[in-house]
């Protein structure tokens, strides 16, 4: 198995932890963490299966969106925590509260 | 013909105009609430604009850059982009005017640059033919509209937000896995590329999963529909009217066109379960709304029902094209003008009375006469009585189902109305009666009264113009080419 | 062989690193392990021939991510300390809602599947990088990174600043609670800042200037910048009273501003958005790289600060 | 292999050493303090026979102002931080390990 496929599944398993953290755990934190991670398993496997155009150089395209998704990540990573700290000033609790209505 | 009105990119000014406006209300708040309400206006001059080149052209095609797919990106619109966009330029300016007396001073300056940002995206989003672009409108769109939802910091508005932006990262996450996918599959993130290029491979399966679950997740078909009940409910008024109106359409729109374009000819059964999970929203929404003790959770509810409803065209549409299309889109723009039209008149009434405990509505009918009527008028496309764009929409939707006989579904399009008549009427039906304990109201502004109205009217209005809407979604043929419109 | 187990072993301490960070127990050591991650990361990124990306991922990814990170779990544990029993140990515990196996069932499934599509994919597919090789001559740079992101797919990267931007207008309608100065920075974190600044200016100038025909950039450079401003906040530096109106806003929209206005101007010139002709290409790349570095480091610094500064000002 | 490589080589294992006894350092050592201490020495010196070792590999001068560069970084954000941490330490009233 070459280092392209390596990555690649690495990137398809870190996925899919960060979704099994985003299920499992009632703390924001925690989700926005795993909201993070999920993000770098996508990232992973677009700039590893890049790398197949059989020459030294990789295809740059899915650079340039892992780049714009970096930014993106950032971006909602910090509004996520912002919410989540007024949320817990509100409740008290940094969790979603259940929901009774549903 | 010739003249420079007919040259001016109206397209490319539906993005740019709302990009620059917000990012002027940022700098100079004061001058916010005016842009913001000349801008919208503009963006209705400038899809009449467009619709006028695109009905005397042909398509909109603009390749951005100068590069062309599928190395650059390539913007297009075709009947049912324009029609997208004239909706969200029409419920937008409704949205705009609504807002100029809804907001005080300090929300003001908060909401226009964030509002105009999501009309961009908006615009950004029906104008492109790339799904890597799709995929950064949806987040620009997403990021704000979430932020628009927090807008009064109360706790409920806080934890409906949260969950919002969880469900919408968890969303576009998975669509840029499917994006991911496609790419490296096909070589191309341009929709026109991709659509001769992609076959049925295990790639294109899990490609159709990951962005199917994301945009199904995005657009709040049940069971996935968890998020946008408290955040709908809980968002100031014009902004509710803008997440159910518009913002839900959005990601409904990427699927019907990735559908049409790309994984059409190969979902079989995902149209089954999308037409199943369809039905059982309708249901389900229906009773919740039914449910309910408060009128903001009651329309949040409706929506539920009412996404139901687009989704039964799928299975409807492996044999029936065009017409089970022309079904869903009709249903989609009448839901957003009348959606918007109930959301902003139950505002009023909750600025009017100060709640919006519906057993304690408290004549509203004689108070607030123009809200009332909105209200009702609304309800009718909502329950899909005629004449209204949801009758058009639901009875195009019947005549299918009738004609494929599919009794299930046929079933379901009816017992969703009369349920719809039921929340309906439990509204208008304590909108006559007084209540028990007087309450302080307050003074409504008439622009805030006319927004409604005019919104609910054109919902009605919807219902007479079926031919000369149903002939725009034609252009470019978007439903496929061979099939005779009805 | 040696290469293969370097990259088997990178991959799996990615996963490990990121099971830890997910599943410890202590949110600090949570956040601690995941900047560790997004450091492995960036060791990732080179293997896969992406330096540009490694420099990103390293600043953003595992730098400023971090940093909002540990600011929120402070403001978290401090600021409502007083609050019964929020930020306690306890309470911070990873709390499971069901049994723990019973998602992983489906998520297992989800992993054997993608994992098959990714392995079904062809060994070898150029993609899109013919054409970008093709076209690379007229772009205005070399660094075909650069080239996507600043000319070829330029109108993502002008979205892109956006959502930069609506995420701090949010931030900012939300009232976020603006960095406090609970303790006094002392003379060595003063001295450090003092000196690092300008050797961050220089860093960024020069990732910005060397963007065009190698790894570097407008996102590398800013978020140096950004990492600069995280660092002068951290020293007790404030924005000066006058400064935060009109002036800053105006450095926090130059980047998105000039953007769009470079694309209605070209698109009068040229008769397509963004389309910049070859002799202006590189001149024109610059001016927009150059704004947005200011507007992502402004940006980027803004976020950590939190809170809109001198908010009571704003109404006046 | 000319000799220069040999001298990389030779630097570049005994940088290795330095990291590792830092790395025992930090998982052995019994306090806060003791640990910072094993970590940045040894890792400051570590990572300086690693720039010195690479040095002799380098190209052209501003590849060796580069590699300089680092290091003078790395030393000051380590010293730094190192400081940082003690402190808190302290302040937090963490007392020191005795025997």
């Amino acid at each position: 198995m070459s280092t392209v496929f390596l990555y690649a599944l690495v990137g398809v398993v870190l996925f899919s932890l960060g979704l099994y953290a985003l299920i499992v755990h009632a703390h924001l934190l925690r989700k926005i963490l795993a909201i993070n991670v999920m993000g770098s398993g996508v990232f992973l496997v677009l700039v590893a299966l890049a790398k197949r155009t059989g020459e030294d150089t990789p295809d740059p395209v899915p650079h340039a969106m892992v780049i714009t998704g970096i930014v993106v990540a950032v971006s909602a990573t910090a509004l996520a925590l912002t919410l989540m700290l007024k949320l817990t000033a509100e409740t008290g609790n940094a969790e979603l509260p259940e929901d009774s209505r549903e | 013909m010739g003249t420079v009105i007919t040259k001016i990119p109206w397209g490319v000014l539906l993005i740019l105009l709302p990009l620059m406006g917000g990012m002027a209300c940022f700098l100079w708040p004061r001058i916010a609430k005016i842009l913001g309400l000349v801008l919208t206006f503009v963006g209705v001059l400038s899809v009449v604009g467009l619709g006028w080149q695109i009905m005397s052209n042909g398509v909109y095609h603009h390749a951005v850059g100068g590069w062309g797919a599928p190395l650059g990106i390539n913007l297009y619109a075709d009947g049912l982009s324009l029609l997208m966009l004239a909706i969200t330029a029409l419920v937008g300016f409704g949205i705009s005017v609504y807002s100029s007396g809804y907001f005080e001073r300090q929300h003001s300056t908060r909401f226009w640059p964030l509002w105009l940002l999501v009309l961009a995206a908006l615009n950004a989003l029906f104008l492109s033919n790339d799904i890597f672009n799709l995929y950064v409108t949806l987040e620009v769109m997403g990021l704000a509209a979430v932020a628009l939802a927090a807008l009064t910091g109360s706790r409920d508005a806080l934890s409906g937000a949260m969950r919002y932006l969880l469900a919408n990262l968890l969303g576009s996450l998975s669509y840029l896995f499917g994006v991911a996918l496609l790419y490296h599959g096909f070589g191309s993130v341009d929709i026109t590329t991709l659509a001769v290029q992609v076959k049925g491979s295990p790639t294109t399966w899990a490609a159709l999963g990951l962005i199917g679950a994301g945009l199904v997740l995005k657009t709040a078909l049940f069971p996935l529909h968890f998020w946008l009940p408290p955040a709908h409910a809980s968002a100031p008024a014009p902004v509710s009217a803008l997440l159910s109106a518009l913002v839900v359409k959005a990601s409904f729109y990427i699927l019907l066109r990735l559908w049409l374009e790309i994984f059409g000819p190969l979902g079989g059964d995902v149209d089954t379960l999308f037409g199943v999970l369809g039905a059982v929203a309708v249901l389900w929404g229906s009773l919740q709304a039914l449910r309910q003790t408060r009128l903001k959770l009651l329309v949040a509810y409706s929506t539920v029902a009412q996404i139901g409803y687009l989704f039964l065209a799928f299975p409807l549409a492996m044999s029936a094209g065009v017409m089970a299309w022309n079904a869903a889109v009709y249903l989609a723009l009448s839901h957003a003008l009348a959606k918007a039209a109930m959301f902003l008149a139950t505002g009023n009434m909750l600025r009017f009375g100060g709640h919006d405990r519906i057993a304690d509505l408290d004549r509203v009918v004689q108070r607030l006469p123009l809200t009332a009527t909105a209200f009702a008028l609304a309800g009718v496309s909502i329950m899909g009585l005629p004449p209204s764009g949801g009758f058009i929409g639901k009875w195009l939707l019947l005549e299918v189902a009738l004609a494929q006989g599919q009794w299930g579904l046929v079933v379901i399009i009816v017992l969703g109305g009369l349920l719809a008549a039921g929340y309906v009427f439990k509204v208008l039906g304590q909108a006559f009666t007084q209540a028990a304990v007087m309450h302080e109201s307050r003074a409504v502004p008439a622009s805030m009264e006319w927004a409604a109205l005019l919104l609910a009217f054109g919902a009605i209005l919807l219902g007479f113009l079926a031919t000369p809407v149903l002939s725009l979604v034609g252009i470019g043929s978007p439903f496929g080419a061979h099939e005779v419109m009805p | 062989m040696l290469q293969w187990a370097l990259d088997a072993l990178l991959g799996l301490g990615l996963l490990w690193l990121a099971w830890c960070a997910l599943m410890s127990p202590n949110l600090l050591k949570a956040i601690v392990l995941f900047v560790a991650f997004g450091l492995l990361m960036a060791l990732a990124w080179v293997r896969l021939d992406a330096p540009d990306i490694a420099l990103a991922e390293a600043a953003i990814g595992a730098g400023l991510t971090g940093a909002l990170l540990l600011a929120a779990l402070a403001r978290l544990r401090f600021a409502y300390a007083d609050e019964e029993t929020v930020g306690s140990p306890a309470q911070e515990e990873a709390k499971v809602r069901f049994p723990q196996w019973l998602p992983a069932v489906p998520l297992l499934l989800v992993v054997a599947g993608l994992g098959y599509v990714v392995l079904s994919l062809p060994p070898y597919a150029t993609g899109l990088s013919t054409e970008v090789t093709a076209n690379l001559e007229s772009s205005g740079v070399s660094n075909p990174v650069t080239a996507v992101l600043l000319n070829f797919r330029g109108y993502d990267t002008l979205l892109e600043l956006v959502v930069l931007l609506v995420a701090l207008l949010g931030v900012w309608s939300l009232d976020g609670l603006a960095l406090g100065r609970e303790t006094a920075p002392g003379p060595v974190l003063d001295t450090l800042s003092r000196f690092l600044t300008p050797v961050f200016i220089l860093v960024a100038a020069y990732l910005l200037w060397v963007g065009a025909h190698a790894p570097g950039g407008a996102f590398q450079a800013g978020s140096v910048l950004g990492a600069a401003g995280v660092l002068l906040l951290l020293a007790g530096w404030r924005f000066r009273a006058g400064l935060t109106e009109l002036p800053l806003r105006l450095v926090l929209v130059a980047g998105p501003g000039a953007f769009v206005i470079v694309a209605l101007v070209t698109m009068l010139m040229e008769g397509q958005l963004l389309e910049y002709s070859p002799e202006q290409a590189s001149i024109l790349i610059l001016f927009l790289e150059t704004t947005a570095t200011f507007s992502i480091g402004a940006t980027l610094a803004a976020l950590f600060f939190g809170g809109r500064p001198q908010d009571d000002k704003e109404h006046t | 292999m000319i000799p220069s490589d040999y001298l990389s080589v030779a630097l570049l294992i005994a940088g290795a050493i330095f990291f590792l006894a830092g790395t025992l350092g930090l998982l052995r050592f019994p306090d806060v303090y003791t640990r910072l201490h094993a970590l940045t020495k040894a890792d400051n010196v570590g990572l300086g026979l690693i720039v010195m070792g690479l040095v002799v590999q380098a190209e052209s001068w501003a590849a060796v102002g580069k590699l300089l560069l680092i290091w003078v970084l790395v030393l000051l954000a380590g010293a730094s931080v190192a400081h940082l941490v003690a402190r808190g330490a302290l302040q937090r009233g963490i007392r020191l390990w005795k025997r």
